[in-house]
């Protein structure tokens, strides 16, 4: 039986390995990054999944060789322990193998240098993607971000941008750290306001002002390699850079190219319907075309209701 | 390139993925998948089952919701519909609903007063007609349909033209509705789907025709319902406030299935209001139209059908006149800041006495019930949310035509359109404290 | 053999009736046994709540031919509210129900005493209370599912303010933000401060038999891993345990007094709703609960350890390798587990600079994890393997184990937990840990100490029969969790197509149910094998049928009241396996004198 | 197989302890945990959020009065005291003595949870409890509170509730400016509790330099604004709460010895371990208070 077991057991691991293997061929893998530390994070991701994959392999095939190597015999009899040689090509390794100190020295220290590593290898991407002093050096002086502030609630996302004149303004706020004026950016009279769509320009840093009405949602654009929870009773600043466009001039999706914003946080009965989307144009004028195009739909007094709905 | 397989997407040829197409084997990639797929499909429908059918209400109707109840400082309980059928009237005496706690006299007199109709109370052999006849007209949720017969009792194909409520758009609205209004708005569209009565407000009830957030022209005539641009537009954005989240990744064709479905639930539902209300007499609940039930029933789809049809006529849209000036631009300040202040003293007016009911802008407003039995409270004006939209032009339409069922009356007929608009800049200003300095209004902290 | 006859047991008990002796028993063994027993219902009905979440995830809009009579309203498909319900009480019971007290309660109760040579535990009538203390747990806990909105389905971690929504002061108990939220919450707040009550009694309880009550000789470093790794975990619990019971208390008053630690300075909207003004922070509790329930995780994971090694080392007939090693690597998990709980929060808006420190430590914790692994390798080699079913399953342990441990280094990882938070990475991880590893390990220890607890032997054959599926099943259940995970699942969703990306991996949800429902199914196995044995199974005559070294095996089968006839005394560790001059045996039981050198000092 | 006894290793394996001690050690430390989760969640919520502008209340704004808490410090101090000395006499084998101050100790728990009680009961009078205070009066909060003091006013002025005659023109005044209309909810509060008392982020936009009502009598049963009023109840309640269940659990604990002295025949010197691990946790107990008392009423 012993044969029999090892088999299933290595059967298992090359299964496993295999799953991982075939899975992004057939389309099960991650999405495409496409923001500026969406990479950095995809590689860290693979450094992981390497050494991890590594070890994997290494730990269940020798669990397995060994399965193999010393199934017993059925019936206990003294002697039968120590039957097995070494192979010959440890044989050079007895002494290390014998002396049980040098060896676990060994798989302490080994594994302890690898997982230091994977650790301080973190450090710097998950700096540069939350913390709010690098905010600062990304988002340059003079340069404007992409400001909105993202309302959750059970289930949608409410999304508040400054209008045309007032993004102009905010074009001159200064990158300061801890000068950053957020008072700028509190509700105004000529807001504009959309439902579940973030939109943001290439190349251009978006700034989110992330907060919730009721509970806990966590705002996940999984293209961007972005997710931030909003607390209830905090405003958290979310920012990304997106690095490719997915809306032609009319702001319509390309085809193919539908990057979602779902809620990752469990959120009531409604969570999985919670999906906004992120549209992401090309150049500051489709931006600014889009707006005007909302803020004239929503601010245009002389727009009868009826016009929308005519003819349907 | 991933198979899309979320509602919220068009396929190539234009029809929408629904789940019925999910459960077609041959999107799988891995043997495996595709086997195990062909077994998992046993069973698996996305339409309701055949079986499954509207059935009659149970609940009483509420005829005048508004009279039944006094004032209130807090909203419903979670869990709570407002009455769930008359037989409760009498057991569920520790209820916390207002109606529960009113005493049994009082109750009794609901129902003499005729504010109250006890469907428990129509005779079976009536129930049965009742039933037949609407699944005649109607269908089952798997089929429905809006199937009108004129007069002589021959369908009549062109009752409920224009209205989209052909049976192939009607199949696939219910299946999207089945995905996602269901679970709040119930099979029937009685506002009573499993976390229906959990939320506050509760959904809407379809079923007694009335629409909050419409443009129809009601200062004319008040028996419009809504036209299918306002059912679209309320999907599309939500209404903030409530739980009624926003659909607006829905495709456009998923939307007007679910506008026509809605309207199919709605026709139904007042149809079968109209001949409680109307076929029987208010205490036995026996019939006493002369016609017949079956007639009378005919009789009442045709109407509501009818009403349906003219909602829809773009003549009877509001008409909304362009605002003498372009608030946007920041020349025209001085002139926001004389039309914001005119609206500040209409607003406090005697004429319109908005306060009477915005008590202290509304911050003050305390909760009255509304047609349908609930509580709804008269909005809180400095929040700046507004669940009917936020548009001028939704602010214009709110104060010119009224919201159906709250209490809020149209003012069409007492108000110039430049008074309106004098109301409507006022309102948007009110929320916002920097902006109110502005343009010179004070309003108490 | 002499007996010393002052350390005779000295029992002038009068026999006690069946009530006593079976139900309201204070015998270690009984408690042990009724621990087991509570614990596998539990298993079943946690069990089949995740069928449930698997059938829905499967097949979200169908009529399931049963199950749609209780959905009537709903138009016979599970509503989102019952399918939140159904995932947040399977966890629930899984983690309070079933793997906490399987592990403490029931292998804790039974092996303590034995293993160490006492007679009984310390006090014996605070056993007694532990358990009884699960039953107004489990009357809660049960309660739930009937009361107005159903149980809590704000997930097992209950964060507010979507499990602590209220409606403010003397408004009631009902919830605005979800219907579970309302009395289904607190059923199941009730139900986590009454099991942590058992628990807390049970910790203390085994702290003091493990340092007082052992048998002559049996010094600390001559005590068998289970016993080490129980006594370490009694002693997380004692020390994480009251953090929880705080956050339990906070949100309970929360709910029902008025009070406002979770709720935040300018209250919450739900529709016509408006919470009065807070003053409190919804991350508290996740601070609170995470100071918990991390260590919670190695509370379910360590005593399954333990008793793995001792398998491993017994039907491998090898010294475990690296005793000590092994002791370390425990207490320092135990001592790490206490520092890493917010990597659980990372995304959570926790201050991002505290992710930093929290990320080092927890992937260092991931050491002790690899040395433990090693050392099993290293007692299987030279060995002579018995690949009987106690075996298989801790074999299997180490197997899986294996991978749950390494997908934990991807979420300890700050910048790629961004990508893994929340999807269905995390719930492979934790289902490798808790399902295959946790109850691998419970497996084998039932399988192991069944002819101990019950006279009698489980059918090895069916026993292989069950390894062989459940290893395959499970593997088959859990694996393309993590693809999923990668691919955008995220968690905790009715329907798995909410999103594009989501709606792709339908074929990979569906394999992966009926993978779910077949191991549920091929639990009967194991059910039948388990209940028919204790009637009709081969009888075990021998004191130690495996011919193992710990000192359970001197006590007669089954043990009787005060467990040993000889007062055991100990001369060595547990784990003596090899060729002794002069003995037949290849094993040399602790109450068995040395001859020459032992196998462990050499090696 | 046979080994002689002399062979044998040690008996007693564990620490010199016994096994209750052990278990009452284990247990507080338990407790301690308890506690630490308690009251660092206290000074966390406490220090965490509450600014300058907006501080945390003082205890004179909570109605706590220091020297009340001191004197209560005191008489657990002094009753941890009896303790030990009835542990010592019991020791010495004088069981009455024992119990005498073992009674004393019960007593003086007694005394403690009383004025506790005399504590808790002006909170209760003054609305200081969660979920009940009204804090930032903006928002429709705000019109909540003016109702409520109305309905206060109305009480005192109907002679439900006695003021101070000081006061009561005041009140008459600020209820005939209420029922008018007049007063915007921060100006009501800066009538009730004065201008001087006046939080920053309370202050109306014009200050009028008033004496408030509860500046002319500081018990009229009157509501006013505290910033972060729900909280601070929330964890005073919390902390002294349970810190008082343990005192009455204690006082369980104390009652049991008493009970076998007076009517079960007498306390024995074997008693004494019993006593010892009733008075670790009775110290234990007091070490919270110890605590609480500096955390809550000075700082």
């Amino acid at each position: 039986m012993g044969k029999f077991w090892s088999f299933l057991f290595g059967i298992t691991m090359v299964a496993c390995v295999g799953l991982f293997v075939a899975a992004p061929f057939v389309g099960w893998w991650m999405v495409e990054p496409h923001s500026l530390h969406a990479s950095r994070v995809d590689n860290l991701f693979y450094i992981i999944l390497v050494v991890t994959g590594i070890f994997f392999i290494l730990t269940e095939g020798v669990l397995v060789a060994l399965m193999w190597a010393y199934r017993g015999t059925p019936d206990l009899k003294a002697g039968d322990i120590h039957k097995g040689e070494l192979p010959g090509f440890i044989r050079p390794l007895a002494n290390v193998f014998n002396t049980p100190h040098k060896i676990e020295i060994a798989w302490t220290l080994v594994p302890a240098a690898i997982l230091l590593y994977l650790g301080m290898a973190q450090i710097s991407t998950w700096a540069d993607i939350k913390y709010l002093s690098r905010m600062e050096k990304q988002i340059k002086d003079g340069e404007s971000p992409i400001v909105c502030d993202v309302s959750a609630r059970q289930f949608e996302w409410r999304v508040r941008y400054p209008n045309s004149a007032r993004l102009k303004e905010m074009q001159t706020i200064k990158a300061n750290a801890g000068k950053r004026d957020w008072e700028k950016f509190s509700p105004h009279y000529d807001d504009v306001h959309v439902v579940n769509e973030v939109h943001a320009v290439k190349n251009k840093p978006v700034l989110v002002h992330l907060s919730t009405r009721d509970v806990i949602h966590s705002f996940n654009l999984p293209h961007m390699r972005v997710k931030q929870d909003a607390l209830p009773g905090k405003m958290i600043p979310v920012w990304f850079t997106p690095i490719s466009s997915n809306v032609d001039k009319e702001g319509k999706e390309l085809p193919g190219k539908i990057w979602e914003l779902p809620c990752a946080e469990l959120c009531g009965w409604g969570h999985v319907r919670m999906v906004g989307r992120l549209y992401v144009h090309e150049t500051m004028d489709d931006y600014q075309a889009w707006l005007a195009g909302v803020e004239k739909q929503q601010r245009n007094g002389t727009s009868p209701p009826q016009a929308v709905a005519a003819n349907q | 390139m991933r198979k899309a397989f979320s509602p919220t997407l068009q396929t190539h040829a234009g029809q929408p993925v629904t789940f019925g197409s999910l459960m077609h084997p041959f999107h799988g990639r891995s043997a495996v998948g595709i086997l195990l797929a062909c077994l998992a499909v046993v069973g698996c429908e996305t339409q309701y089952g055949p079986e499954r059918t509207y059935g009659l209400r149970k609940d009483p109707v509420i005829k005048n919701g508004q009279k039944m109840m006094e004032e209130r400082p807090l909203p419903d309980r979670p869990g709570q519909l407002p009455i769930a059928s008359i037989k409760d009237l009498t057991e569920q005496e520790d209820s916390d609903h207002p109606f529960y706690r009113a005493d049994s006299a009082k109750r009794k007199e609901f129902l003499v007063q005729d504010l109250v109709r006890d469907t428990g109370l129509i005779s079976a052999d009536d129930r049965k007609i009742m039933e037949e006849t609407l699944e005649k007209l109607f269908g089952k949720p798997r089929d429905p349909k809006v199937a009108i017969t004129d007069k002589d009792g021959n369908p009549d194909e062109k009752a409920a033209e224009g209205l989209q409520v052909d049976v192939t758009t009607l199949a696939r609205g219910s299946v999207l509705y089945r995905e996602h209004c269901l679970h709040c708005h119930g099979i029937t569209g009685d506002g009573r789907g499993p976390t229906g009565k959990w939320v506050n407000p509760h959904p809407r009830d379809f079923r007694s025709g009335l629409f909050k957030f419409t443009t129809v022209n009601r200062v004319e005539k008040a028996s419009l319902k809504a036209s299918r641009g306002d059912l679209a537009r309320t999907l599309r954005q939500g209404v903030e406030g409530t739980a009624m989240p926003s659909f607006n990744l829905l495709s456009e064709q998923n939307i007007q299935d679910l506008v026509s479905y809605v309207m199919h639930l709605s026709i139904r539902g007042e149809t079968e209001v109209r001949t409680v209300l109307g076929a029987f007499d208010a205490a036995k609940m026996e019939m006493v139209d002369e016609d017949g039930l079956e007639e009378y029933i005919n009789k009442a789809s045709r109407s509501v059908v009818k009403a349906w049809k003219e909602s829809q006529a773009a003549a009877n849209a509001i008409q909304v006149p362009t605002m003498a000036f372009d608030p946007n631009d920041i020349a025209n300040v001085e002139k926001l800041k004389e039309s914001v202040q005119r609206g500040k003293k209409l607003f406090e007016d005697k004429k319109t006495n908005c306060n009477g009911c915005h008590v202290n802008y509304g911050r003050q407003a305390p909760y009255k019930a509304d047609d349908w039995g609930t509580l709804s409270r008269p909005r809180n004006l400095t929040q700046g949310i507004f669940r009917g939209g936020r548009r001028d032009s939704d602010l214009y339409a709110r104060i010119h035509s009224g919201i159906v069922g709250s209490g809020m009356n149209p003012f069409g007929k007492d108000l110039k359109s430049d008074e309106i608009w004098d109301l409507v800049n006022f309102v948007r200003v009110l929320p916002y404290p920097e902006m109110r300095k502005n343009v010179g209004i004070e309003i108490p902290e | 053999m002499s007996v010393s006859p002052s350390t005779a047991p000295a029992h002038a008990h009068h026999e006690p009736g069946f009530l006593g002796k079976y139900v309201f028993s204070q015998d270690h063994k009984i408690i042990g046994i009724q621990f087991l027993f509570t614990s596998l219902i539990f298993l079943g009905i946690g069990g089949i709540l995740a069928l449930l979440v698997r059938i829905k995830l499967a097949w979200p809009m169908a009529e399931i031919p049963i199950l749609r009579d209780y959905f009537p309203d709903n138009a016979g498909v599970i509503s989102d509210t019952a399918y939140n319900m159904f995932f947040t009480m399977h966890a629930t019971i899984m983690i309070f129900f079933v793997i906490i007290p399987f592990l403490t309660g029931a292998f804790g109760n039974y092996c303590i005493p034995l293993m160490i040579g006492a007679d009984d535990m310390a006090f014996p009538k605070l056993n007694m209370l532990s358990y009884w203390f699960m039953w107004p747990a489990i009357g809660f806990a049960v309660a739930g599912f009937f009361v107005p909105g159903g149980h809590a389905g704000a997930g097992w971690t209950s964060y507010p303010t979507l499990a602590s929504g209220s409606l403010g002061v003397g408004q009631g108990i009902e919830s605005p933000a979800f219907p579970g939220s309302g009395w289904g919450q607190f059923c199941w707040l009730m139900a986590a401060l009454l099991v942590g009550v058992s628990s807390m009694m049970g910790s203390v309880n085994y702290i003091t038999t493990i340092i007082n009550m052992r048998a002559p000789g049996m010094t600390l470093f001559r005590m068998p891993m289970t016993i080490w790794a129980m006594f370490i975990t009694a002693i997380l619990q004692a020390f994480a345990l009251p953090v929880l019971t705080v956050a339990l208390v906070f949100q309970l008053m929360d709910k029902t007094m008025g009070s406002t630690f979770f709720l935040p300075p300018s209250g919450l909207d739900f529709g016509n709703y408006h919470s009065g003004p807070g003053g409190g922070q919804p991350l508290l509790w996740q601070h609170l609960f995470w100071f918990y329930s991390h260590p919670a995780v190695y509370i379910m994971i360590l005593p399954a350890m333990g008793i793995v090694s001792d398998i491993l080392s017994t039907f491998a007939r090898r010294p475990l390798f690296g005793y000590r090693a092994m002791i370390y690597s425990i207490a320092g998990i135990a001592g790490l587990g206490f520092i890493v709980w917010g990597h659980h929060m990372f995304q959570s808006g926790m201050d991002p600079r505290l992710g930093t420190g929290f990320m080092v430590a927890t992937i260092m914790i991931a050491l002790p994890s690899a040395v433990k692994t090693f050392n099993w390798l290293g007692t299987l080699f030279r060995g002579n393997l018995q690949f009987t079913t106690p075996m298989l399953f801790s074999l299997g342990f180490v197997s899986l184990f294996i991978i749950g441990g390494l997908s934990g280094i991807f979420m300890a990882a700050t910048p790629v937990d961004i990508k893994i938070h929340d999807t269905y990475f995390i719930v492979a991880h934790i289902h490798y840990v808790l399902f295959t590893s946790s109850l691998f390990g419970i497996f084998a220890g039932i399988y192991y100490w069944f002819p101990k607890m019950f006279g009698r032997f489980m059918s090895d054959k069916w026993g292989k029969v069950h390894f062989f599926l459940t290893f395959v099943l499970g593997n088959f259940t859990f694996f393309p969790m993590h693809i999923l995970g990668v691919a955008e699942m995220r968690r905790r969703i009715s329907t798995p197509q909410g999103t594009i990306l989501e709606g792709g991996l339908q074929n990979l949800n569906i394999f992966v149910s009926i993978s779910a429902i077949a191991l549920g199914l091929v639990q009967i196995i194991f059910l039948i094998n388990f209940l028919g044995s204790i009637f009709f199974g081969k009888r075990c005559t021998e004191r130690n049928p495996w011919k193992s070294n710990t000192l359970e095996w001197s006590a007669p089968t089954p043990p009787g009241h005060g467990n040993f006839d000889i007062p055991p005394v100990v001369y060595h560790g547990p784990y003596e396996y090899g060729n002794f001059e002069g003995k037949a045996d290849d094993n040399l039981m602790q109450t068995e004198k040395a001859v020459g050198v032992l196998p462990s000092q050499t090696h | 197989m046979s080994h002689a006894v002399h062979d044998e290793p040690g008996l007693k394996m564990g620490m010199p302890l016994p096994n209750g001690k052990l278990a009452m050690w284990l247990f507080l430390v338990t407790e301690i945990m308890f506690f630490t989760a308690l009251i660092g969640t206290y000074m966390i919520l406490r220090n965490g959020q509450t600014s300058a502008g907006n501080p945390w209340p003082q205890p004179h704004d909570v109605h706590l009065v220091e020297w009340i808490g001191a004197a209560n410090t005191f008489v657990l101090i002094l009753s941890s005291f009896f303790v030990v000395l009835a542990h010592h006499y019991l020791h010495i084998n004088q069981p009455g003595k024992g119990a005498a101050y073992l009674g004393l100790t019960l007593v003086l728990g007694c005394v403690f949870l009383g004025v506790k009680a005399i504590e808790y009961k002006s909170k209760f009078e003054h609305g200081i409890l969660p979920g009940r205070v009204f804090e930032k009066l903006d928002g429709p909060r705000g019109y909540e509170y003016v109702a409520k003091v109305k309905e206060q006013l109305k009480d005192i002025v109907d002679g439900k509730h006695h003021v101070d005659s000081k006061a009561m023109d005041a009140v008459k005044q600020l209820l005939t400016e209420i029922t008018d209309n007049k007063l915007s909810p921060k100006q009501v509060n800066e009538r009730v509790v004065g201008t001087k008392h006046v939080k920053p982020v309370d202050m109306p936009s014009n200050p009028q330099n008033v004496t408030g009502i509860l500046e002319l009598d500081s018990h009229a049963p009157i509501s006013y604004s505290i910033p972060w009023g729900n909280l601070w109840a929330s964890c005073y309640f919390a902390m002294t709460g349970f810190h008082a269940l343990h005192v009455l659990g204690g006082l369980v604990i104390f009652a049991a010895p008493l009970v076998k002295h007076f009517i079960g025949g007498g306390l024995k010197p074997e008693d004494g371990l019993f006593v010892e691990n009733a008075g670790l946790y009775w110290h234990f107990v007091d070490i919270v208070w110890i605590f609480l008392f500096p955390l809550l009423y000075l700082v």
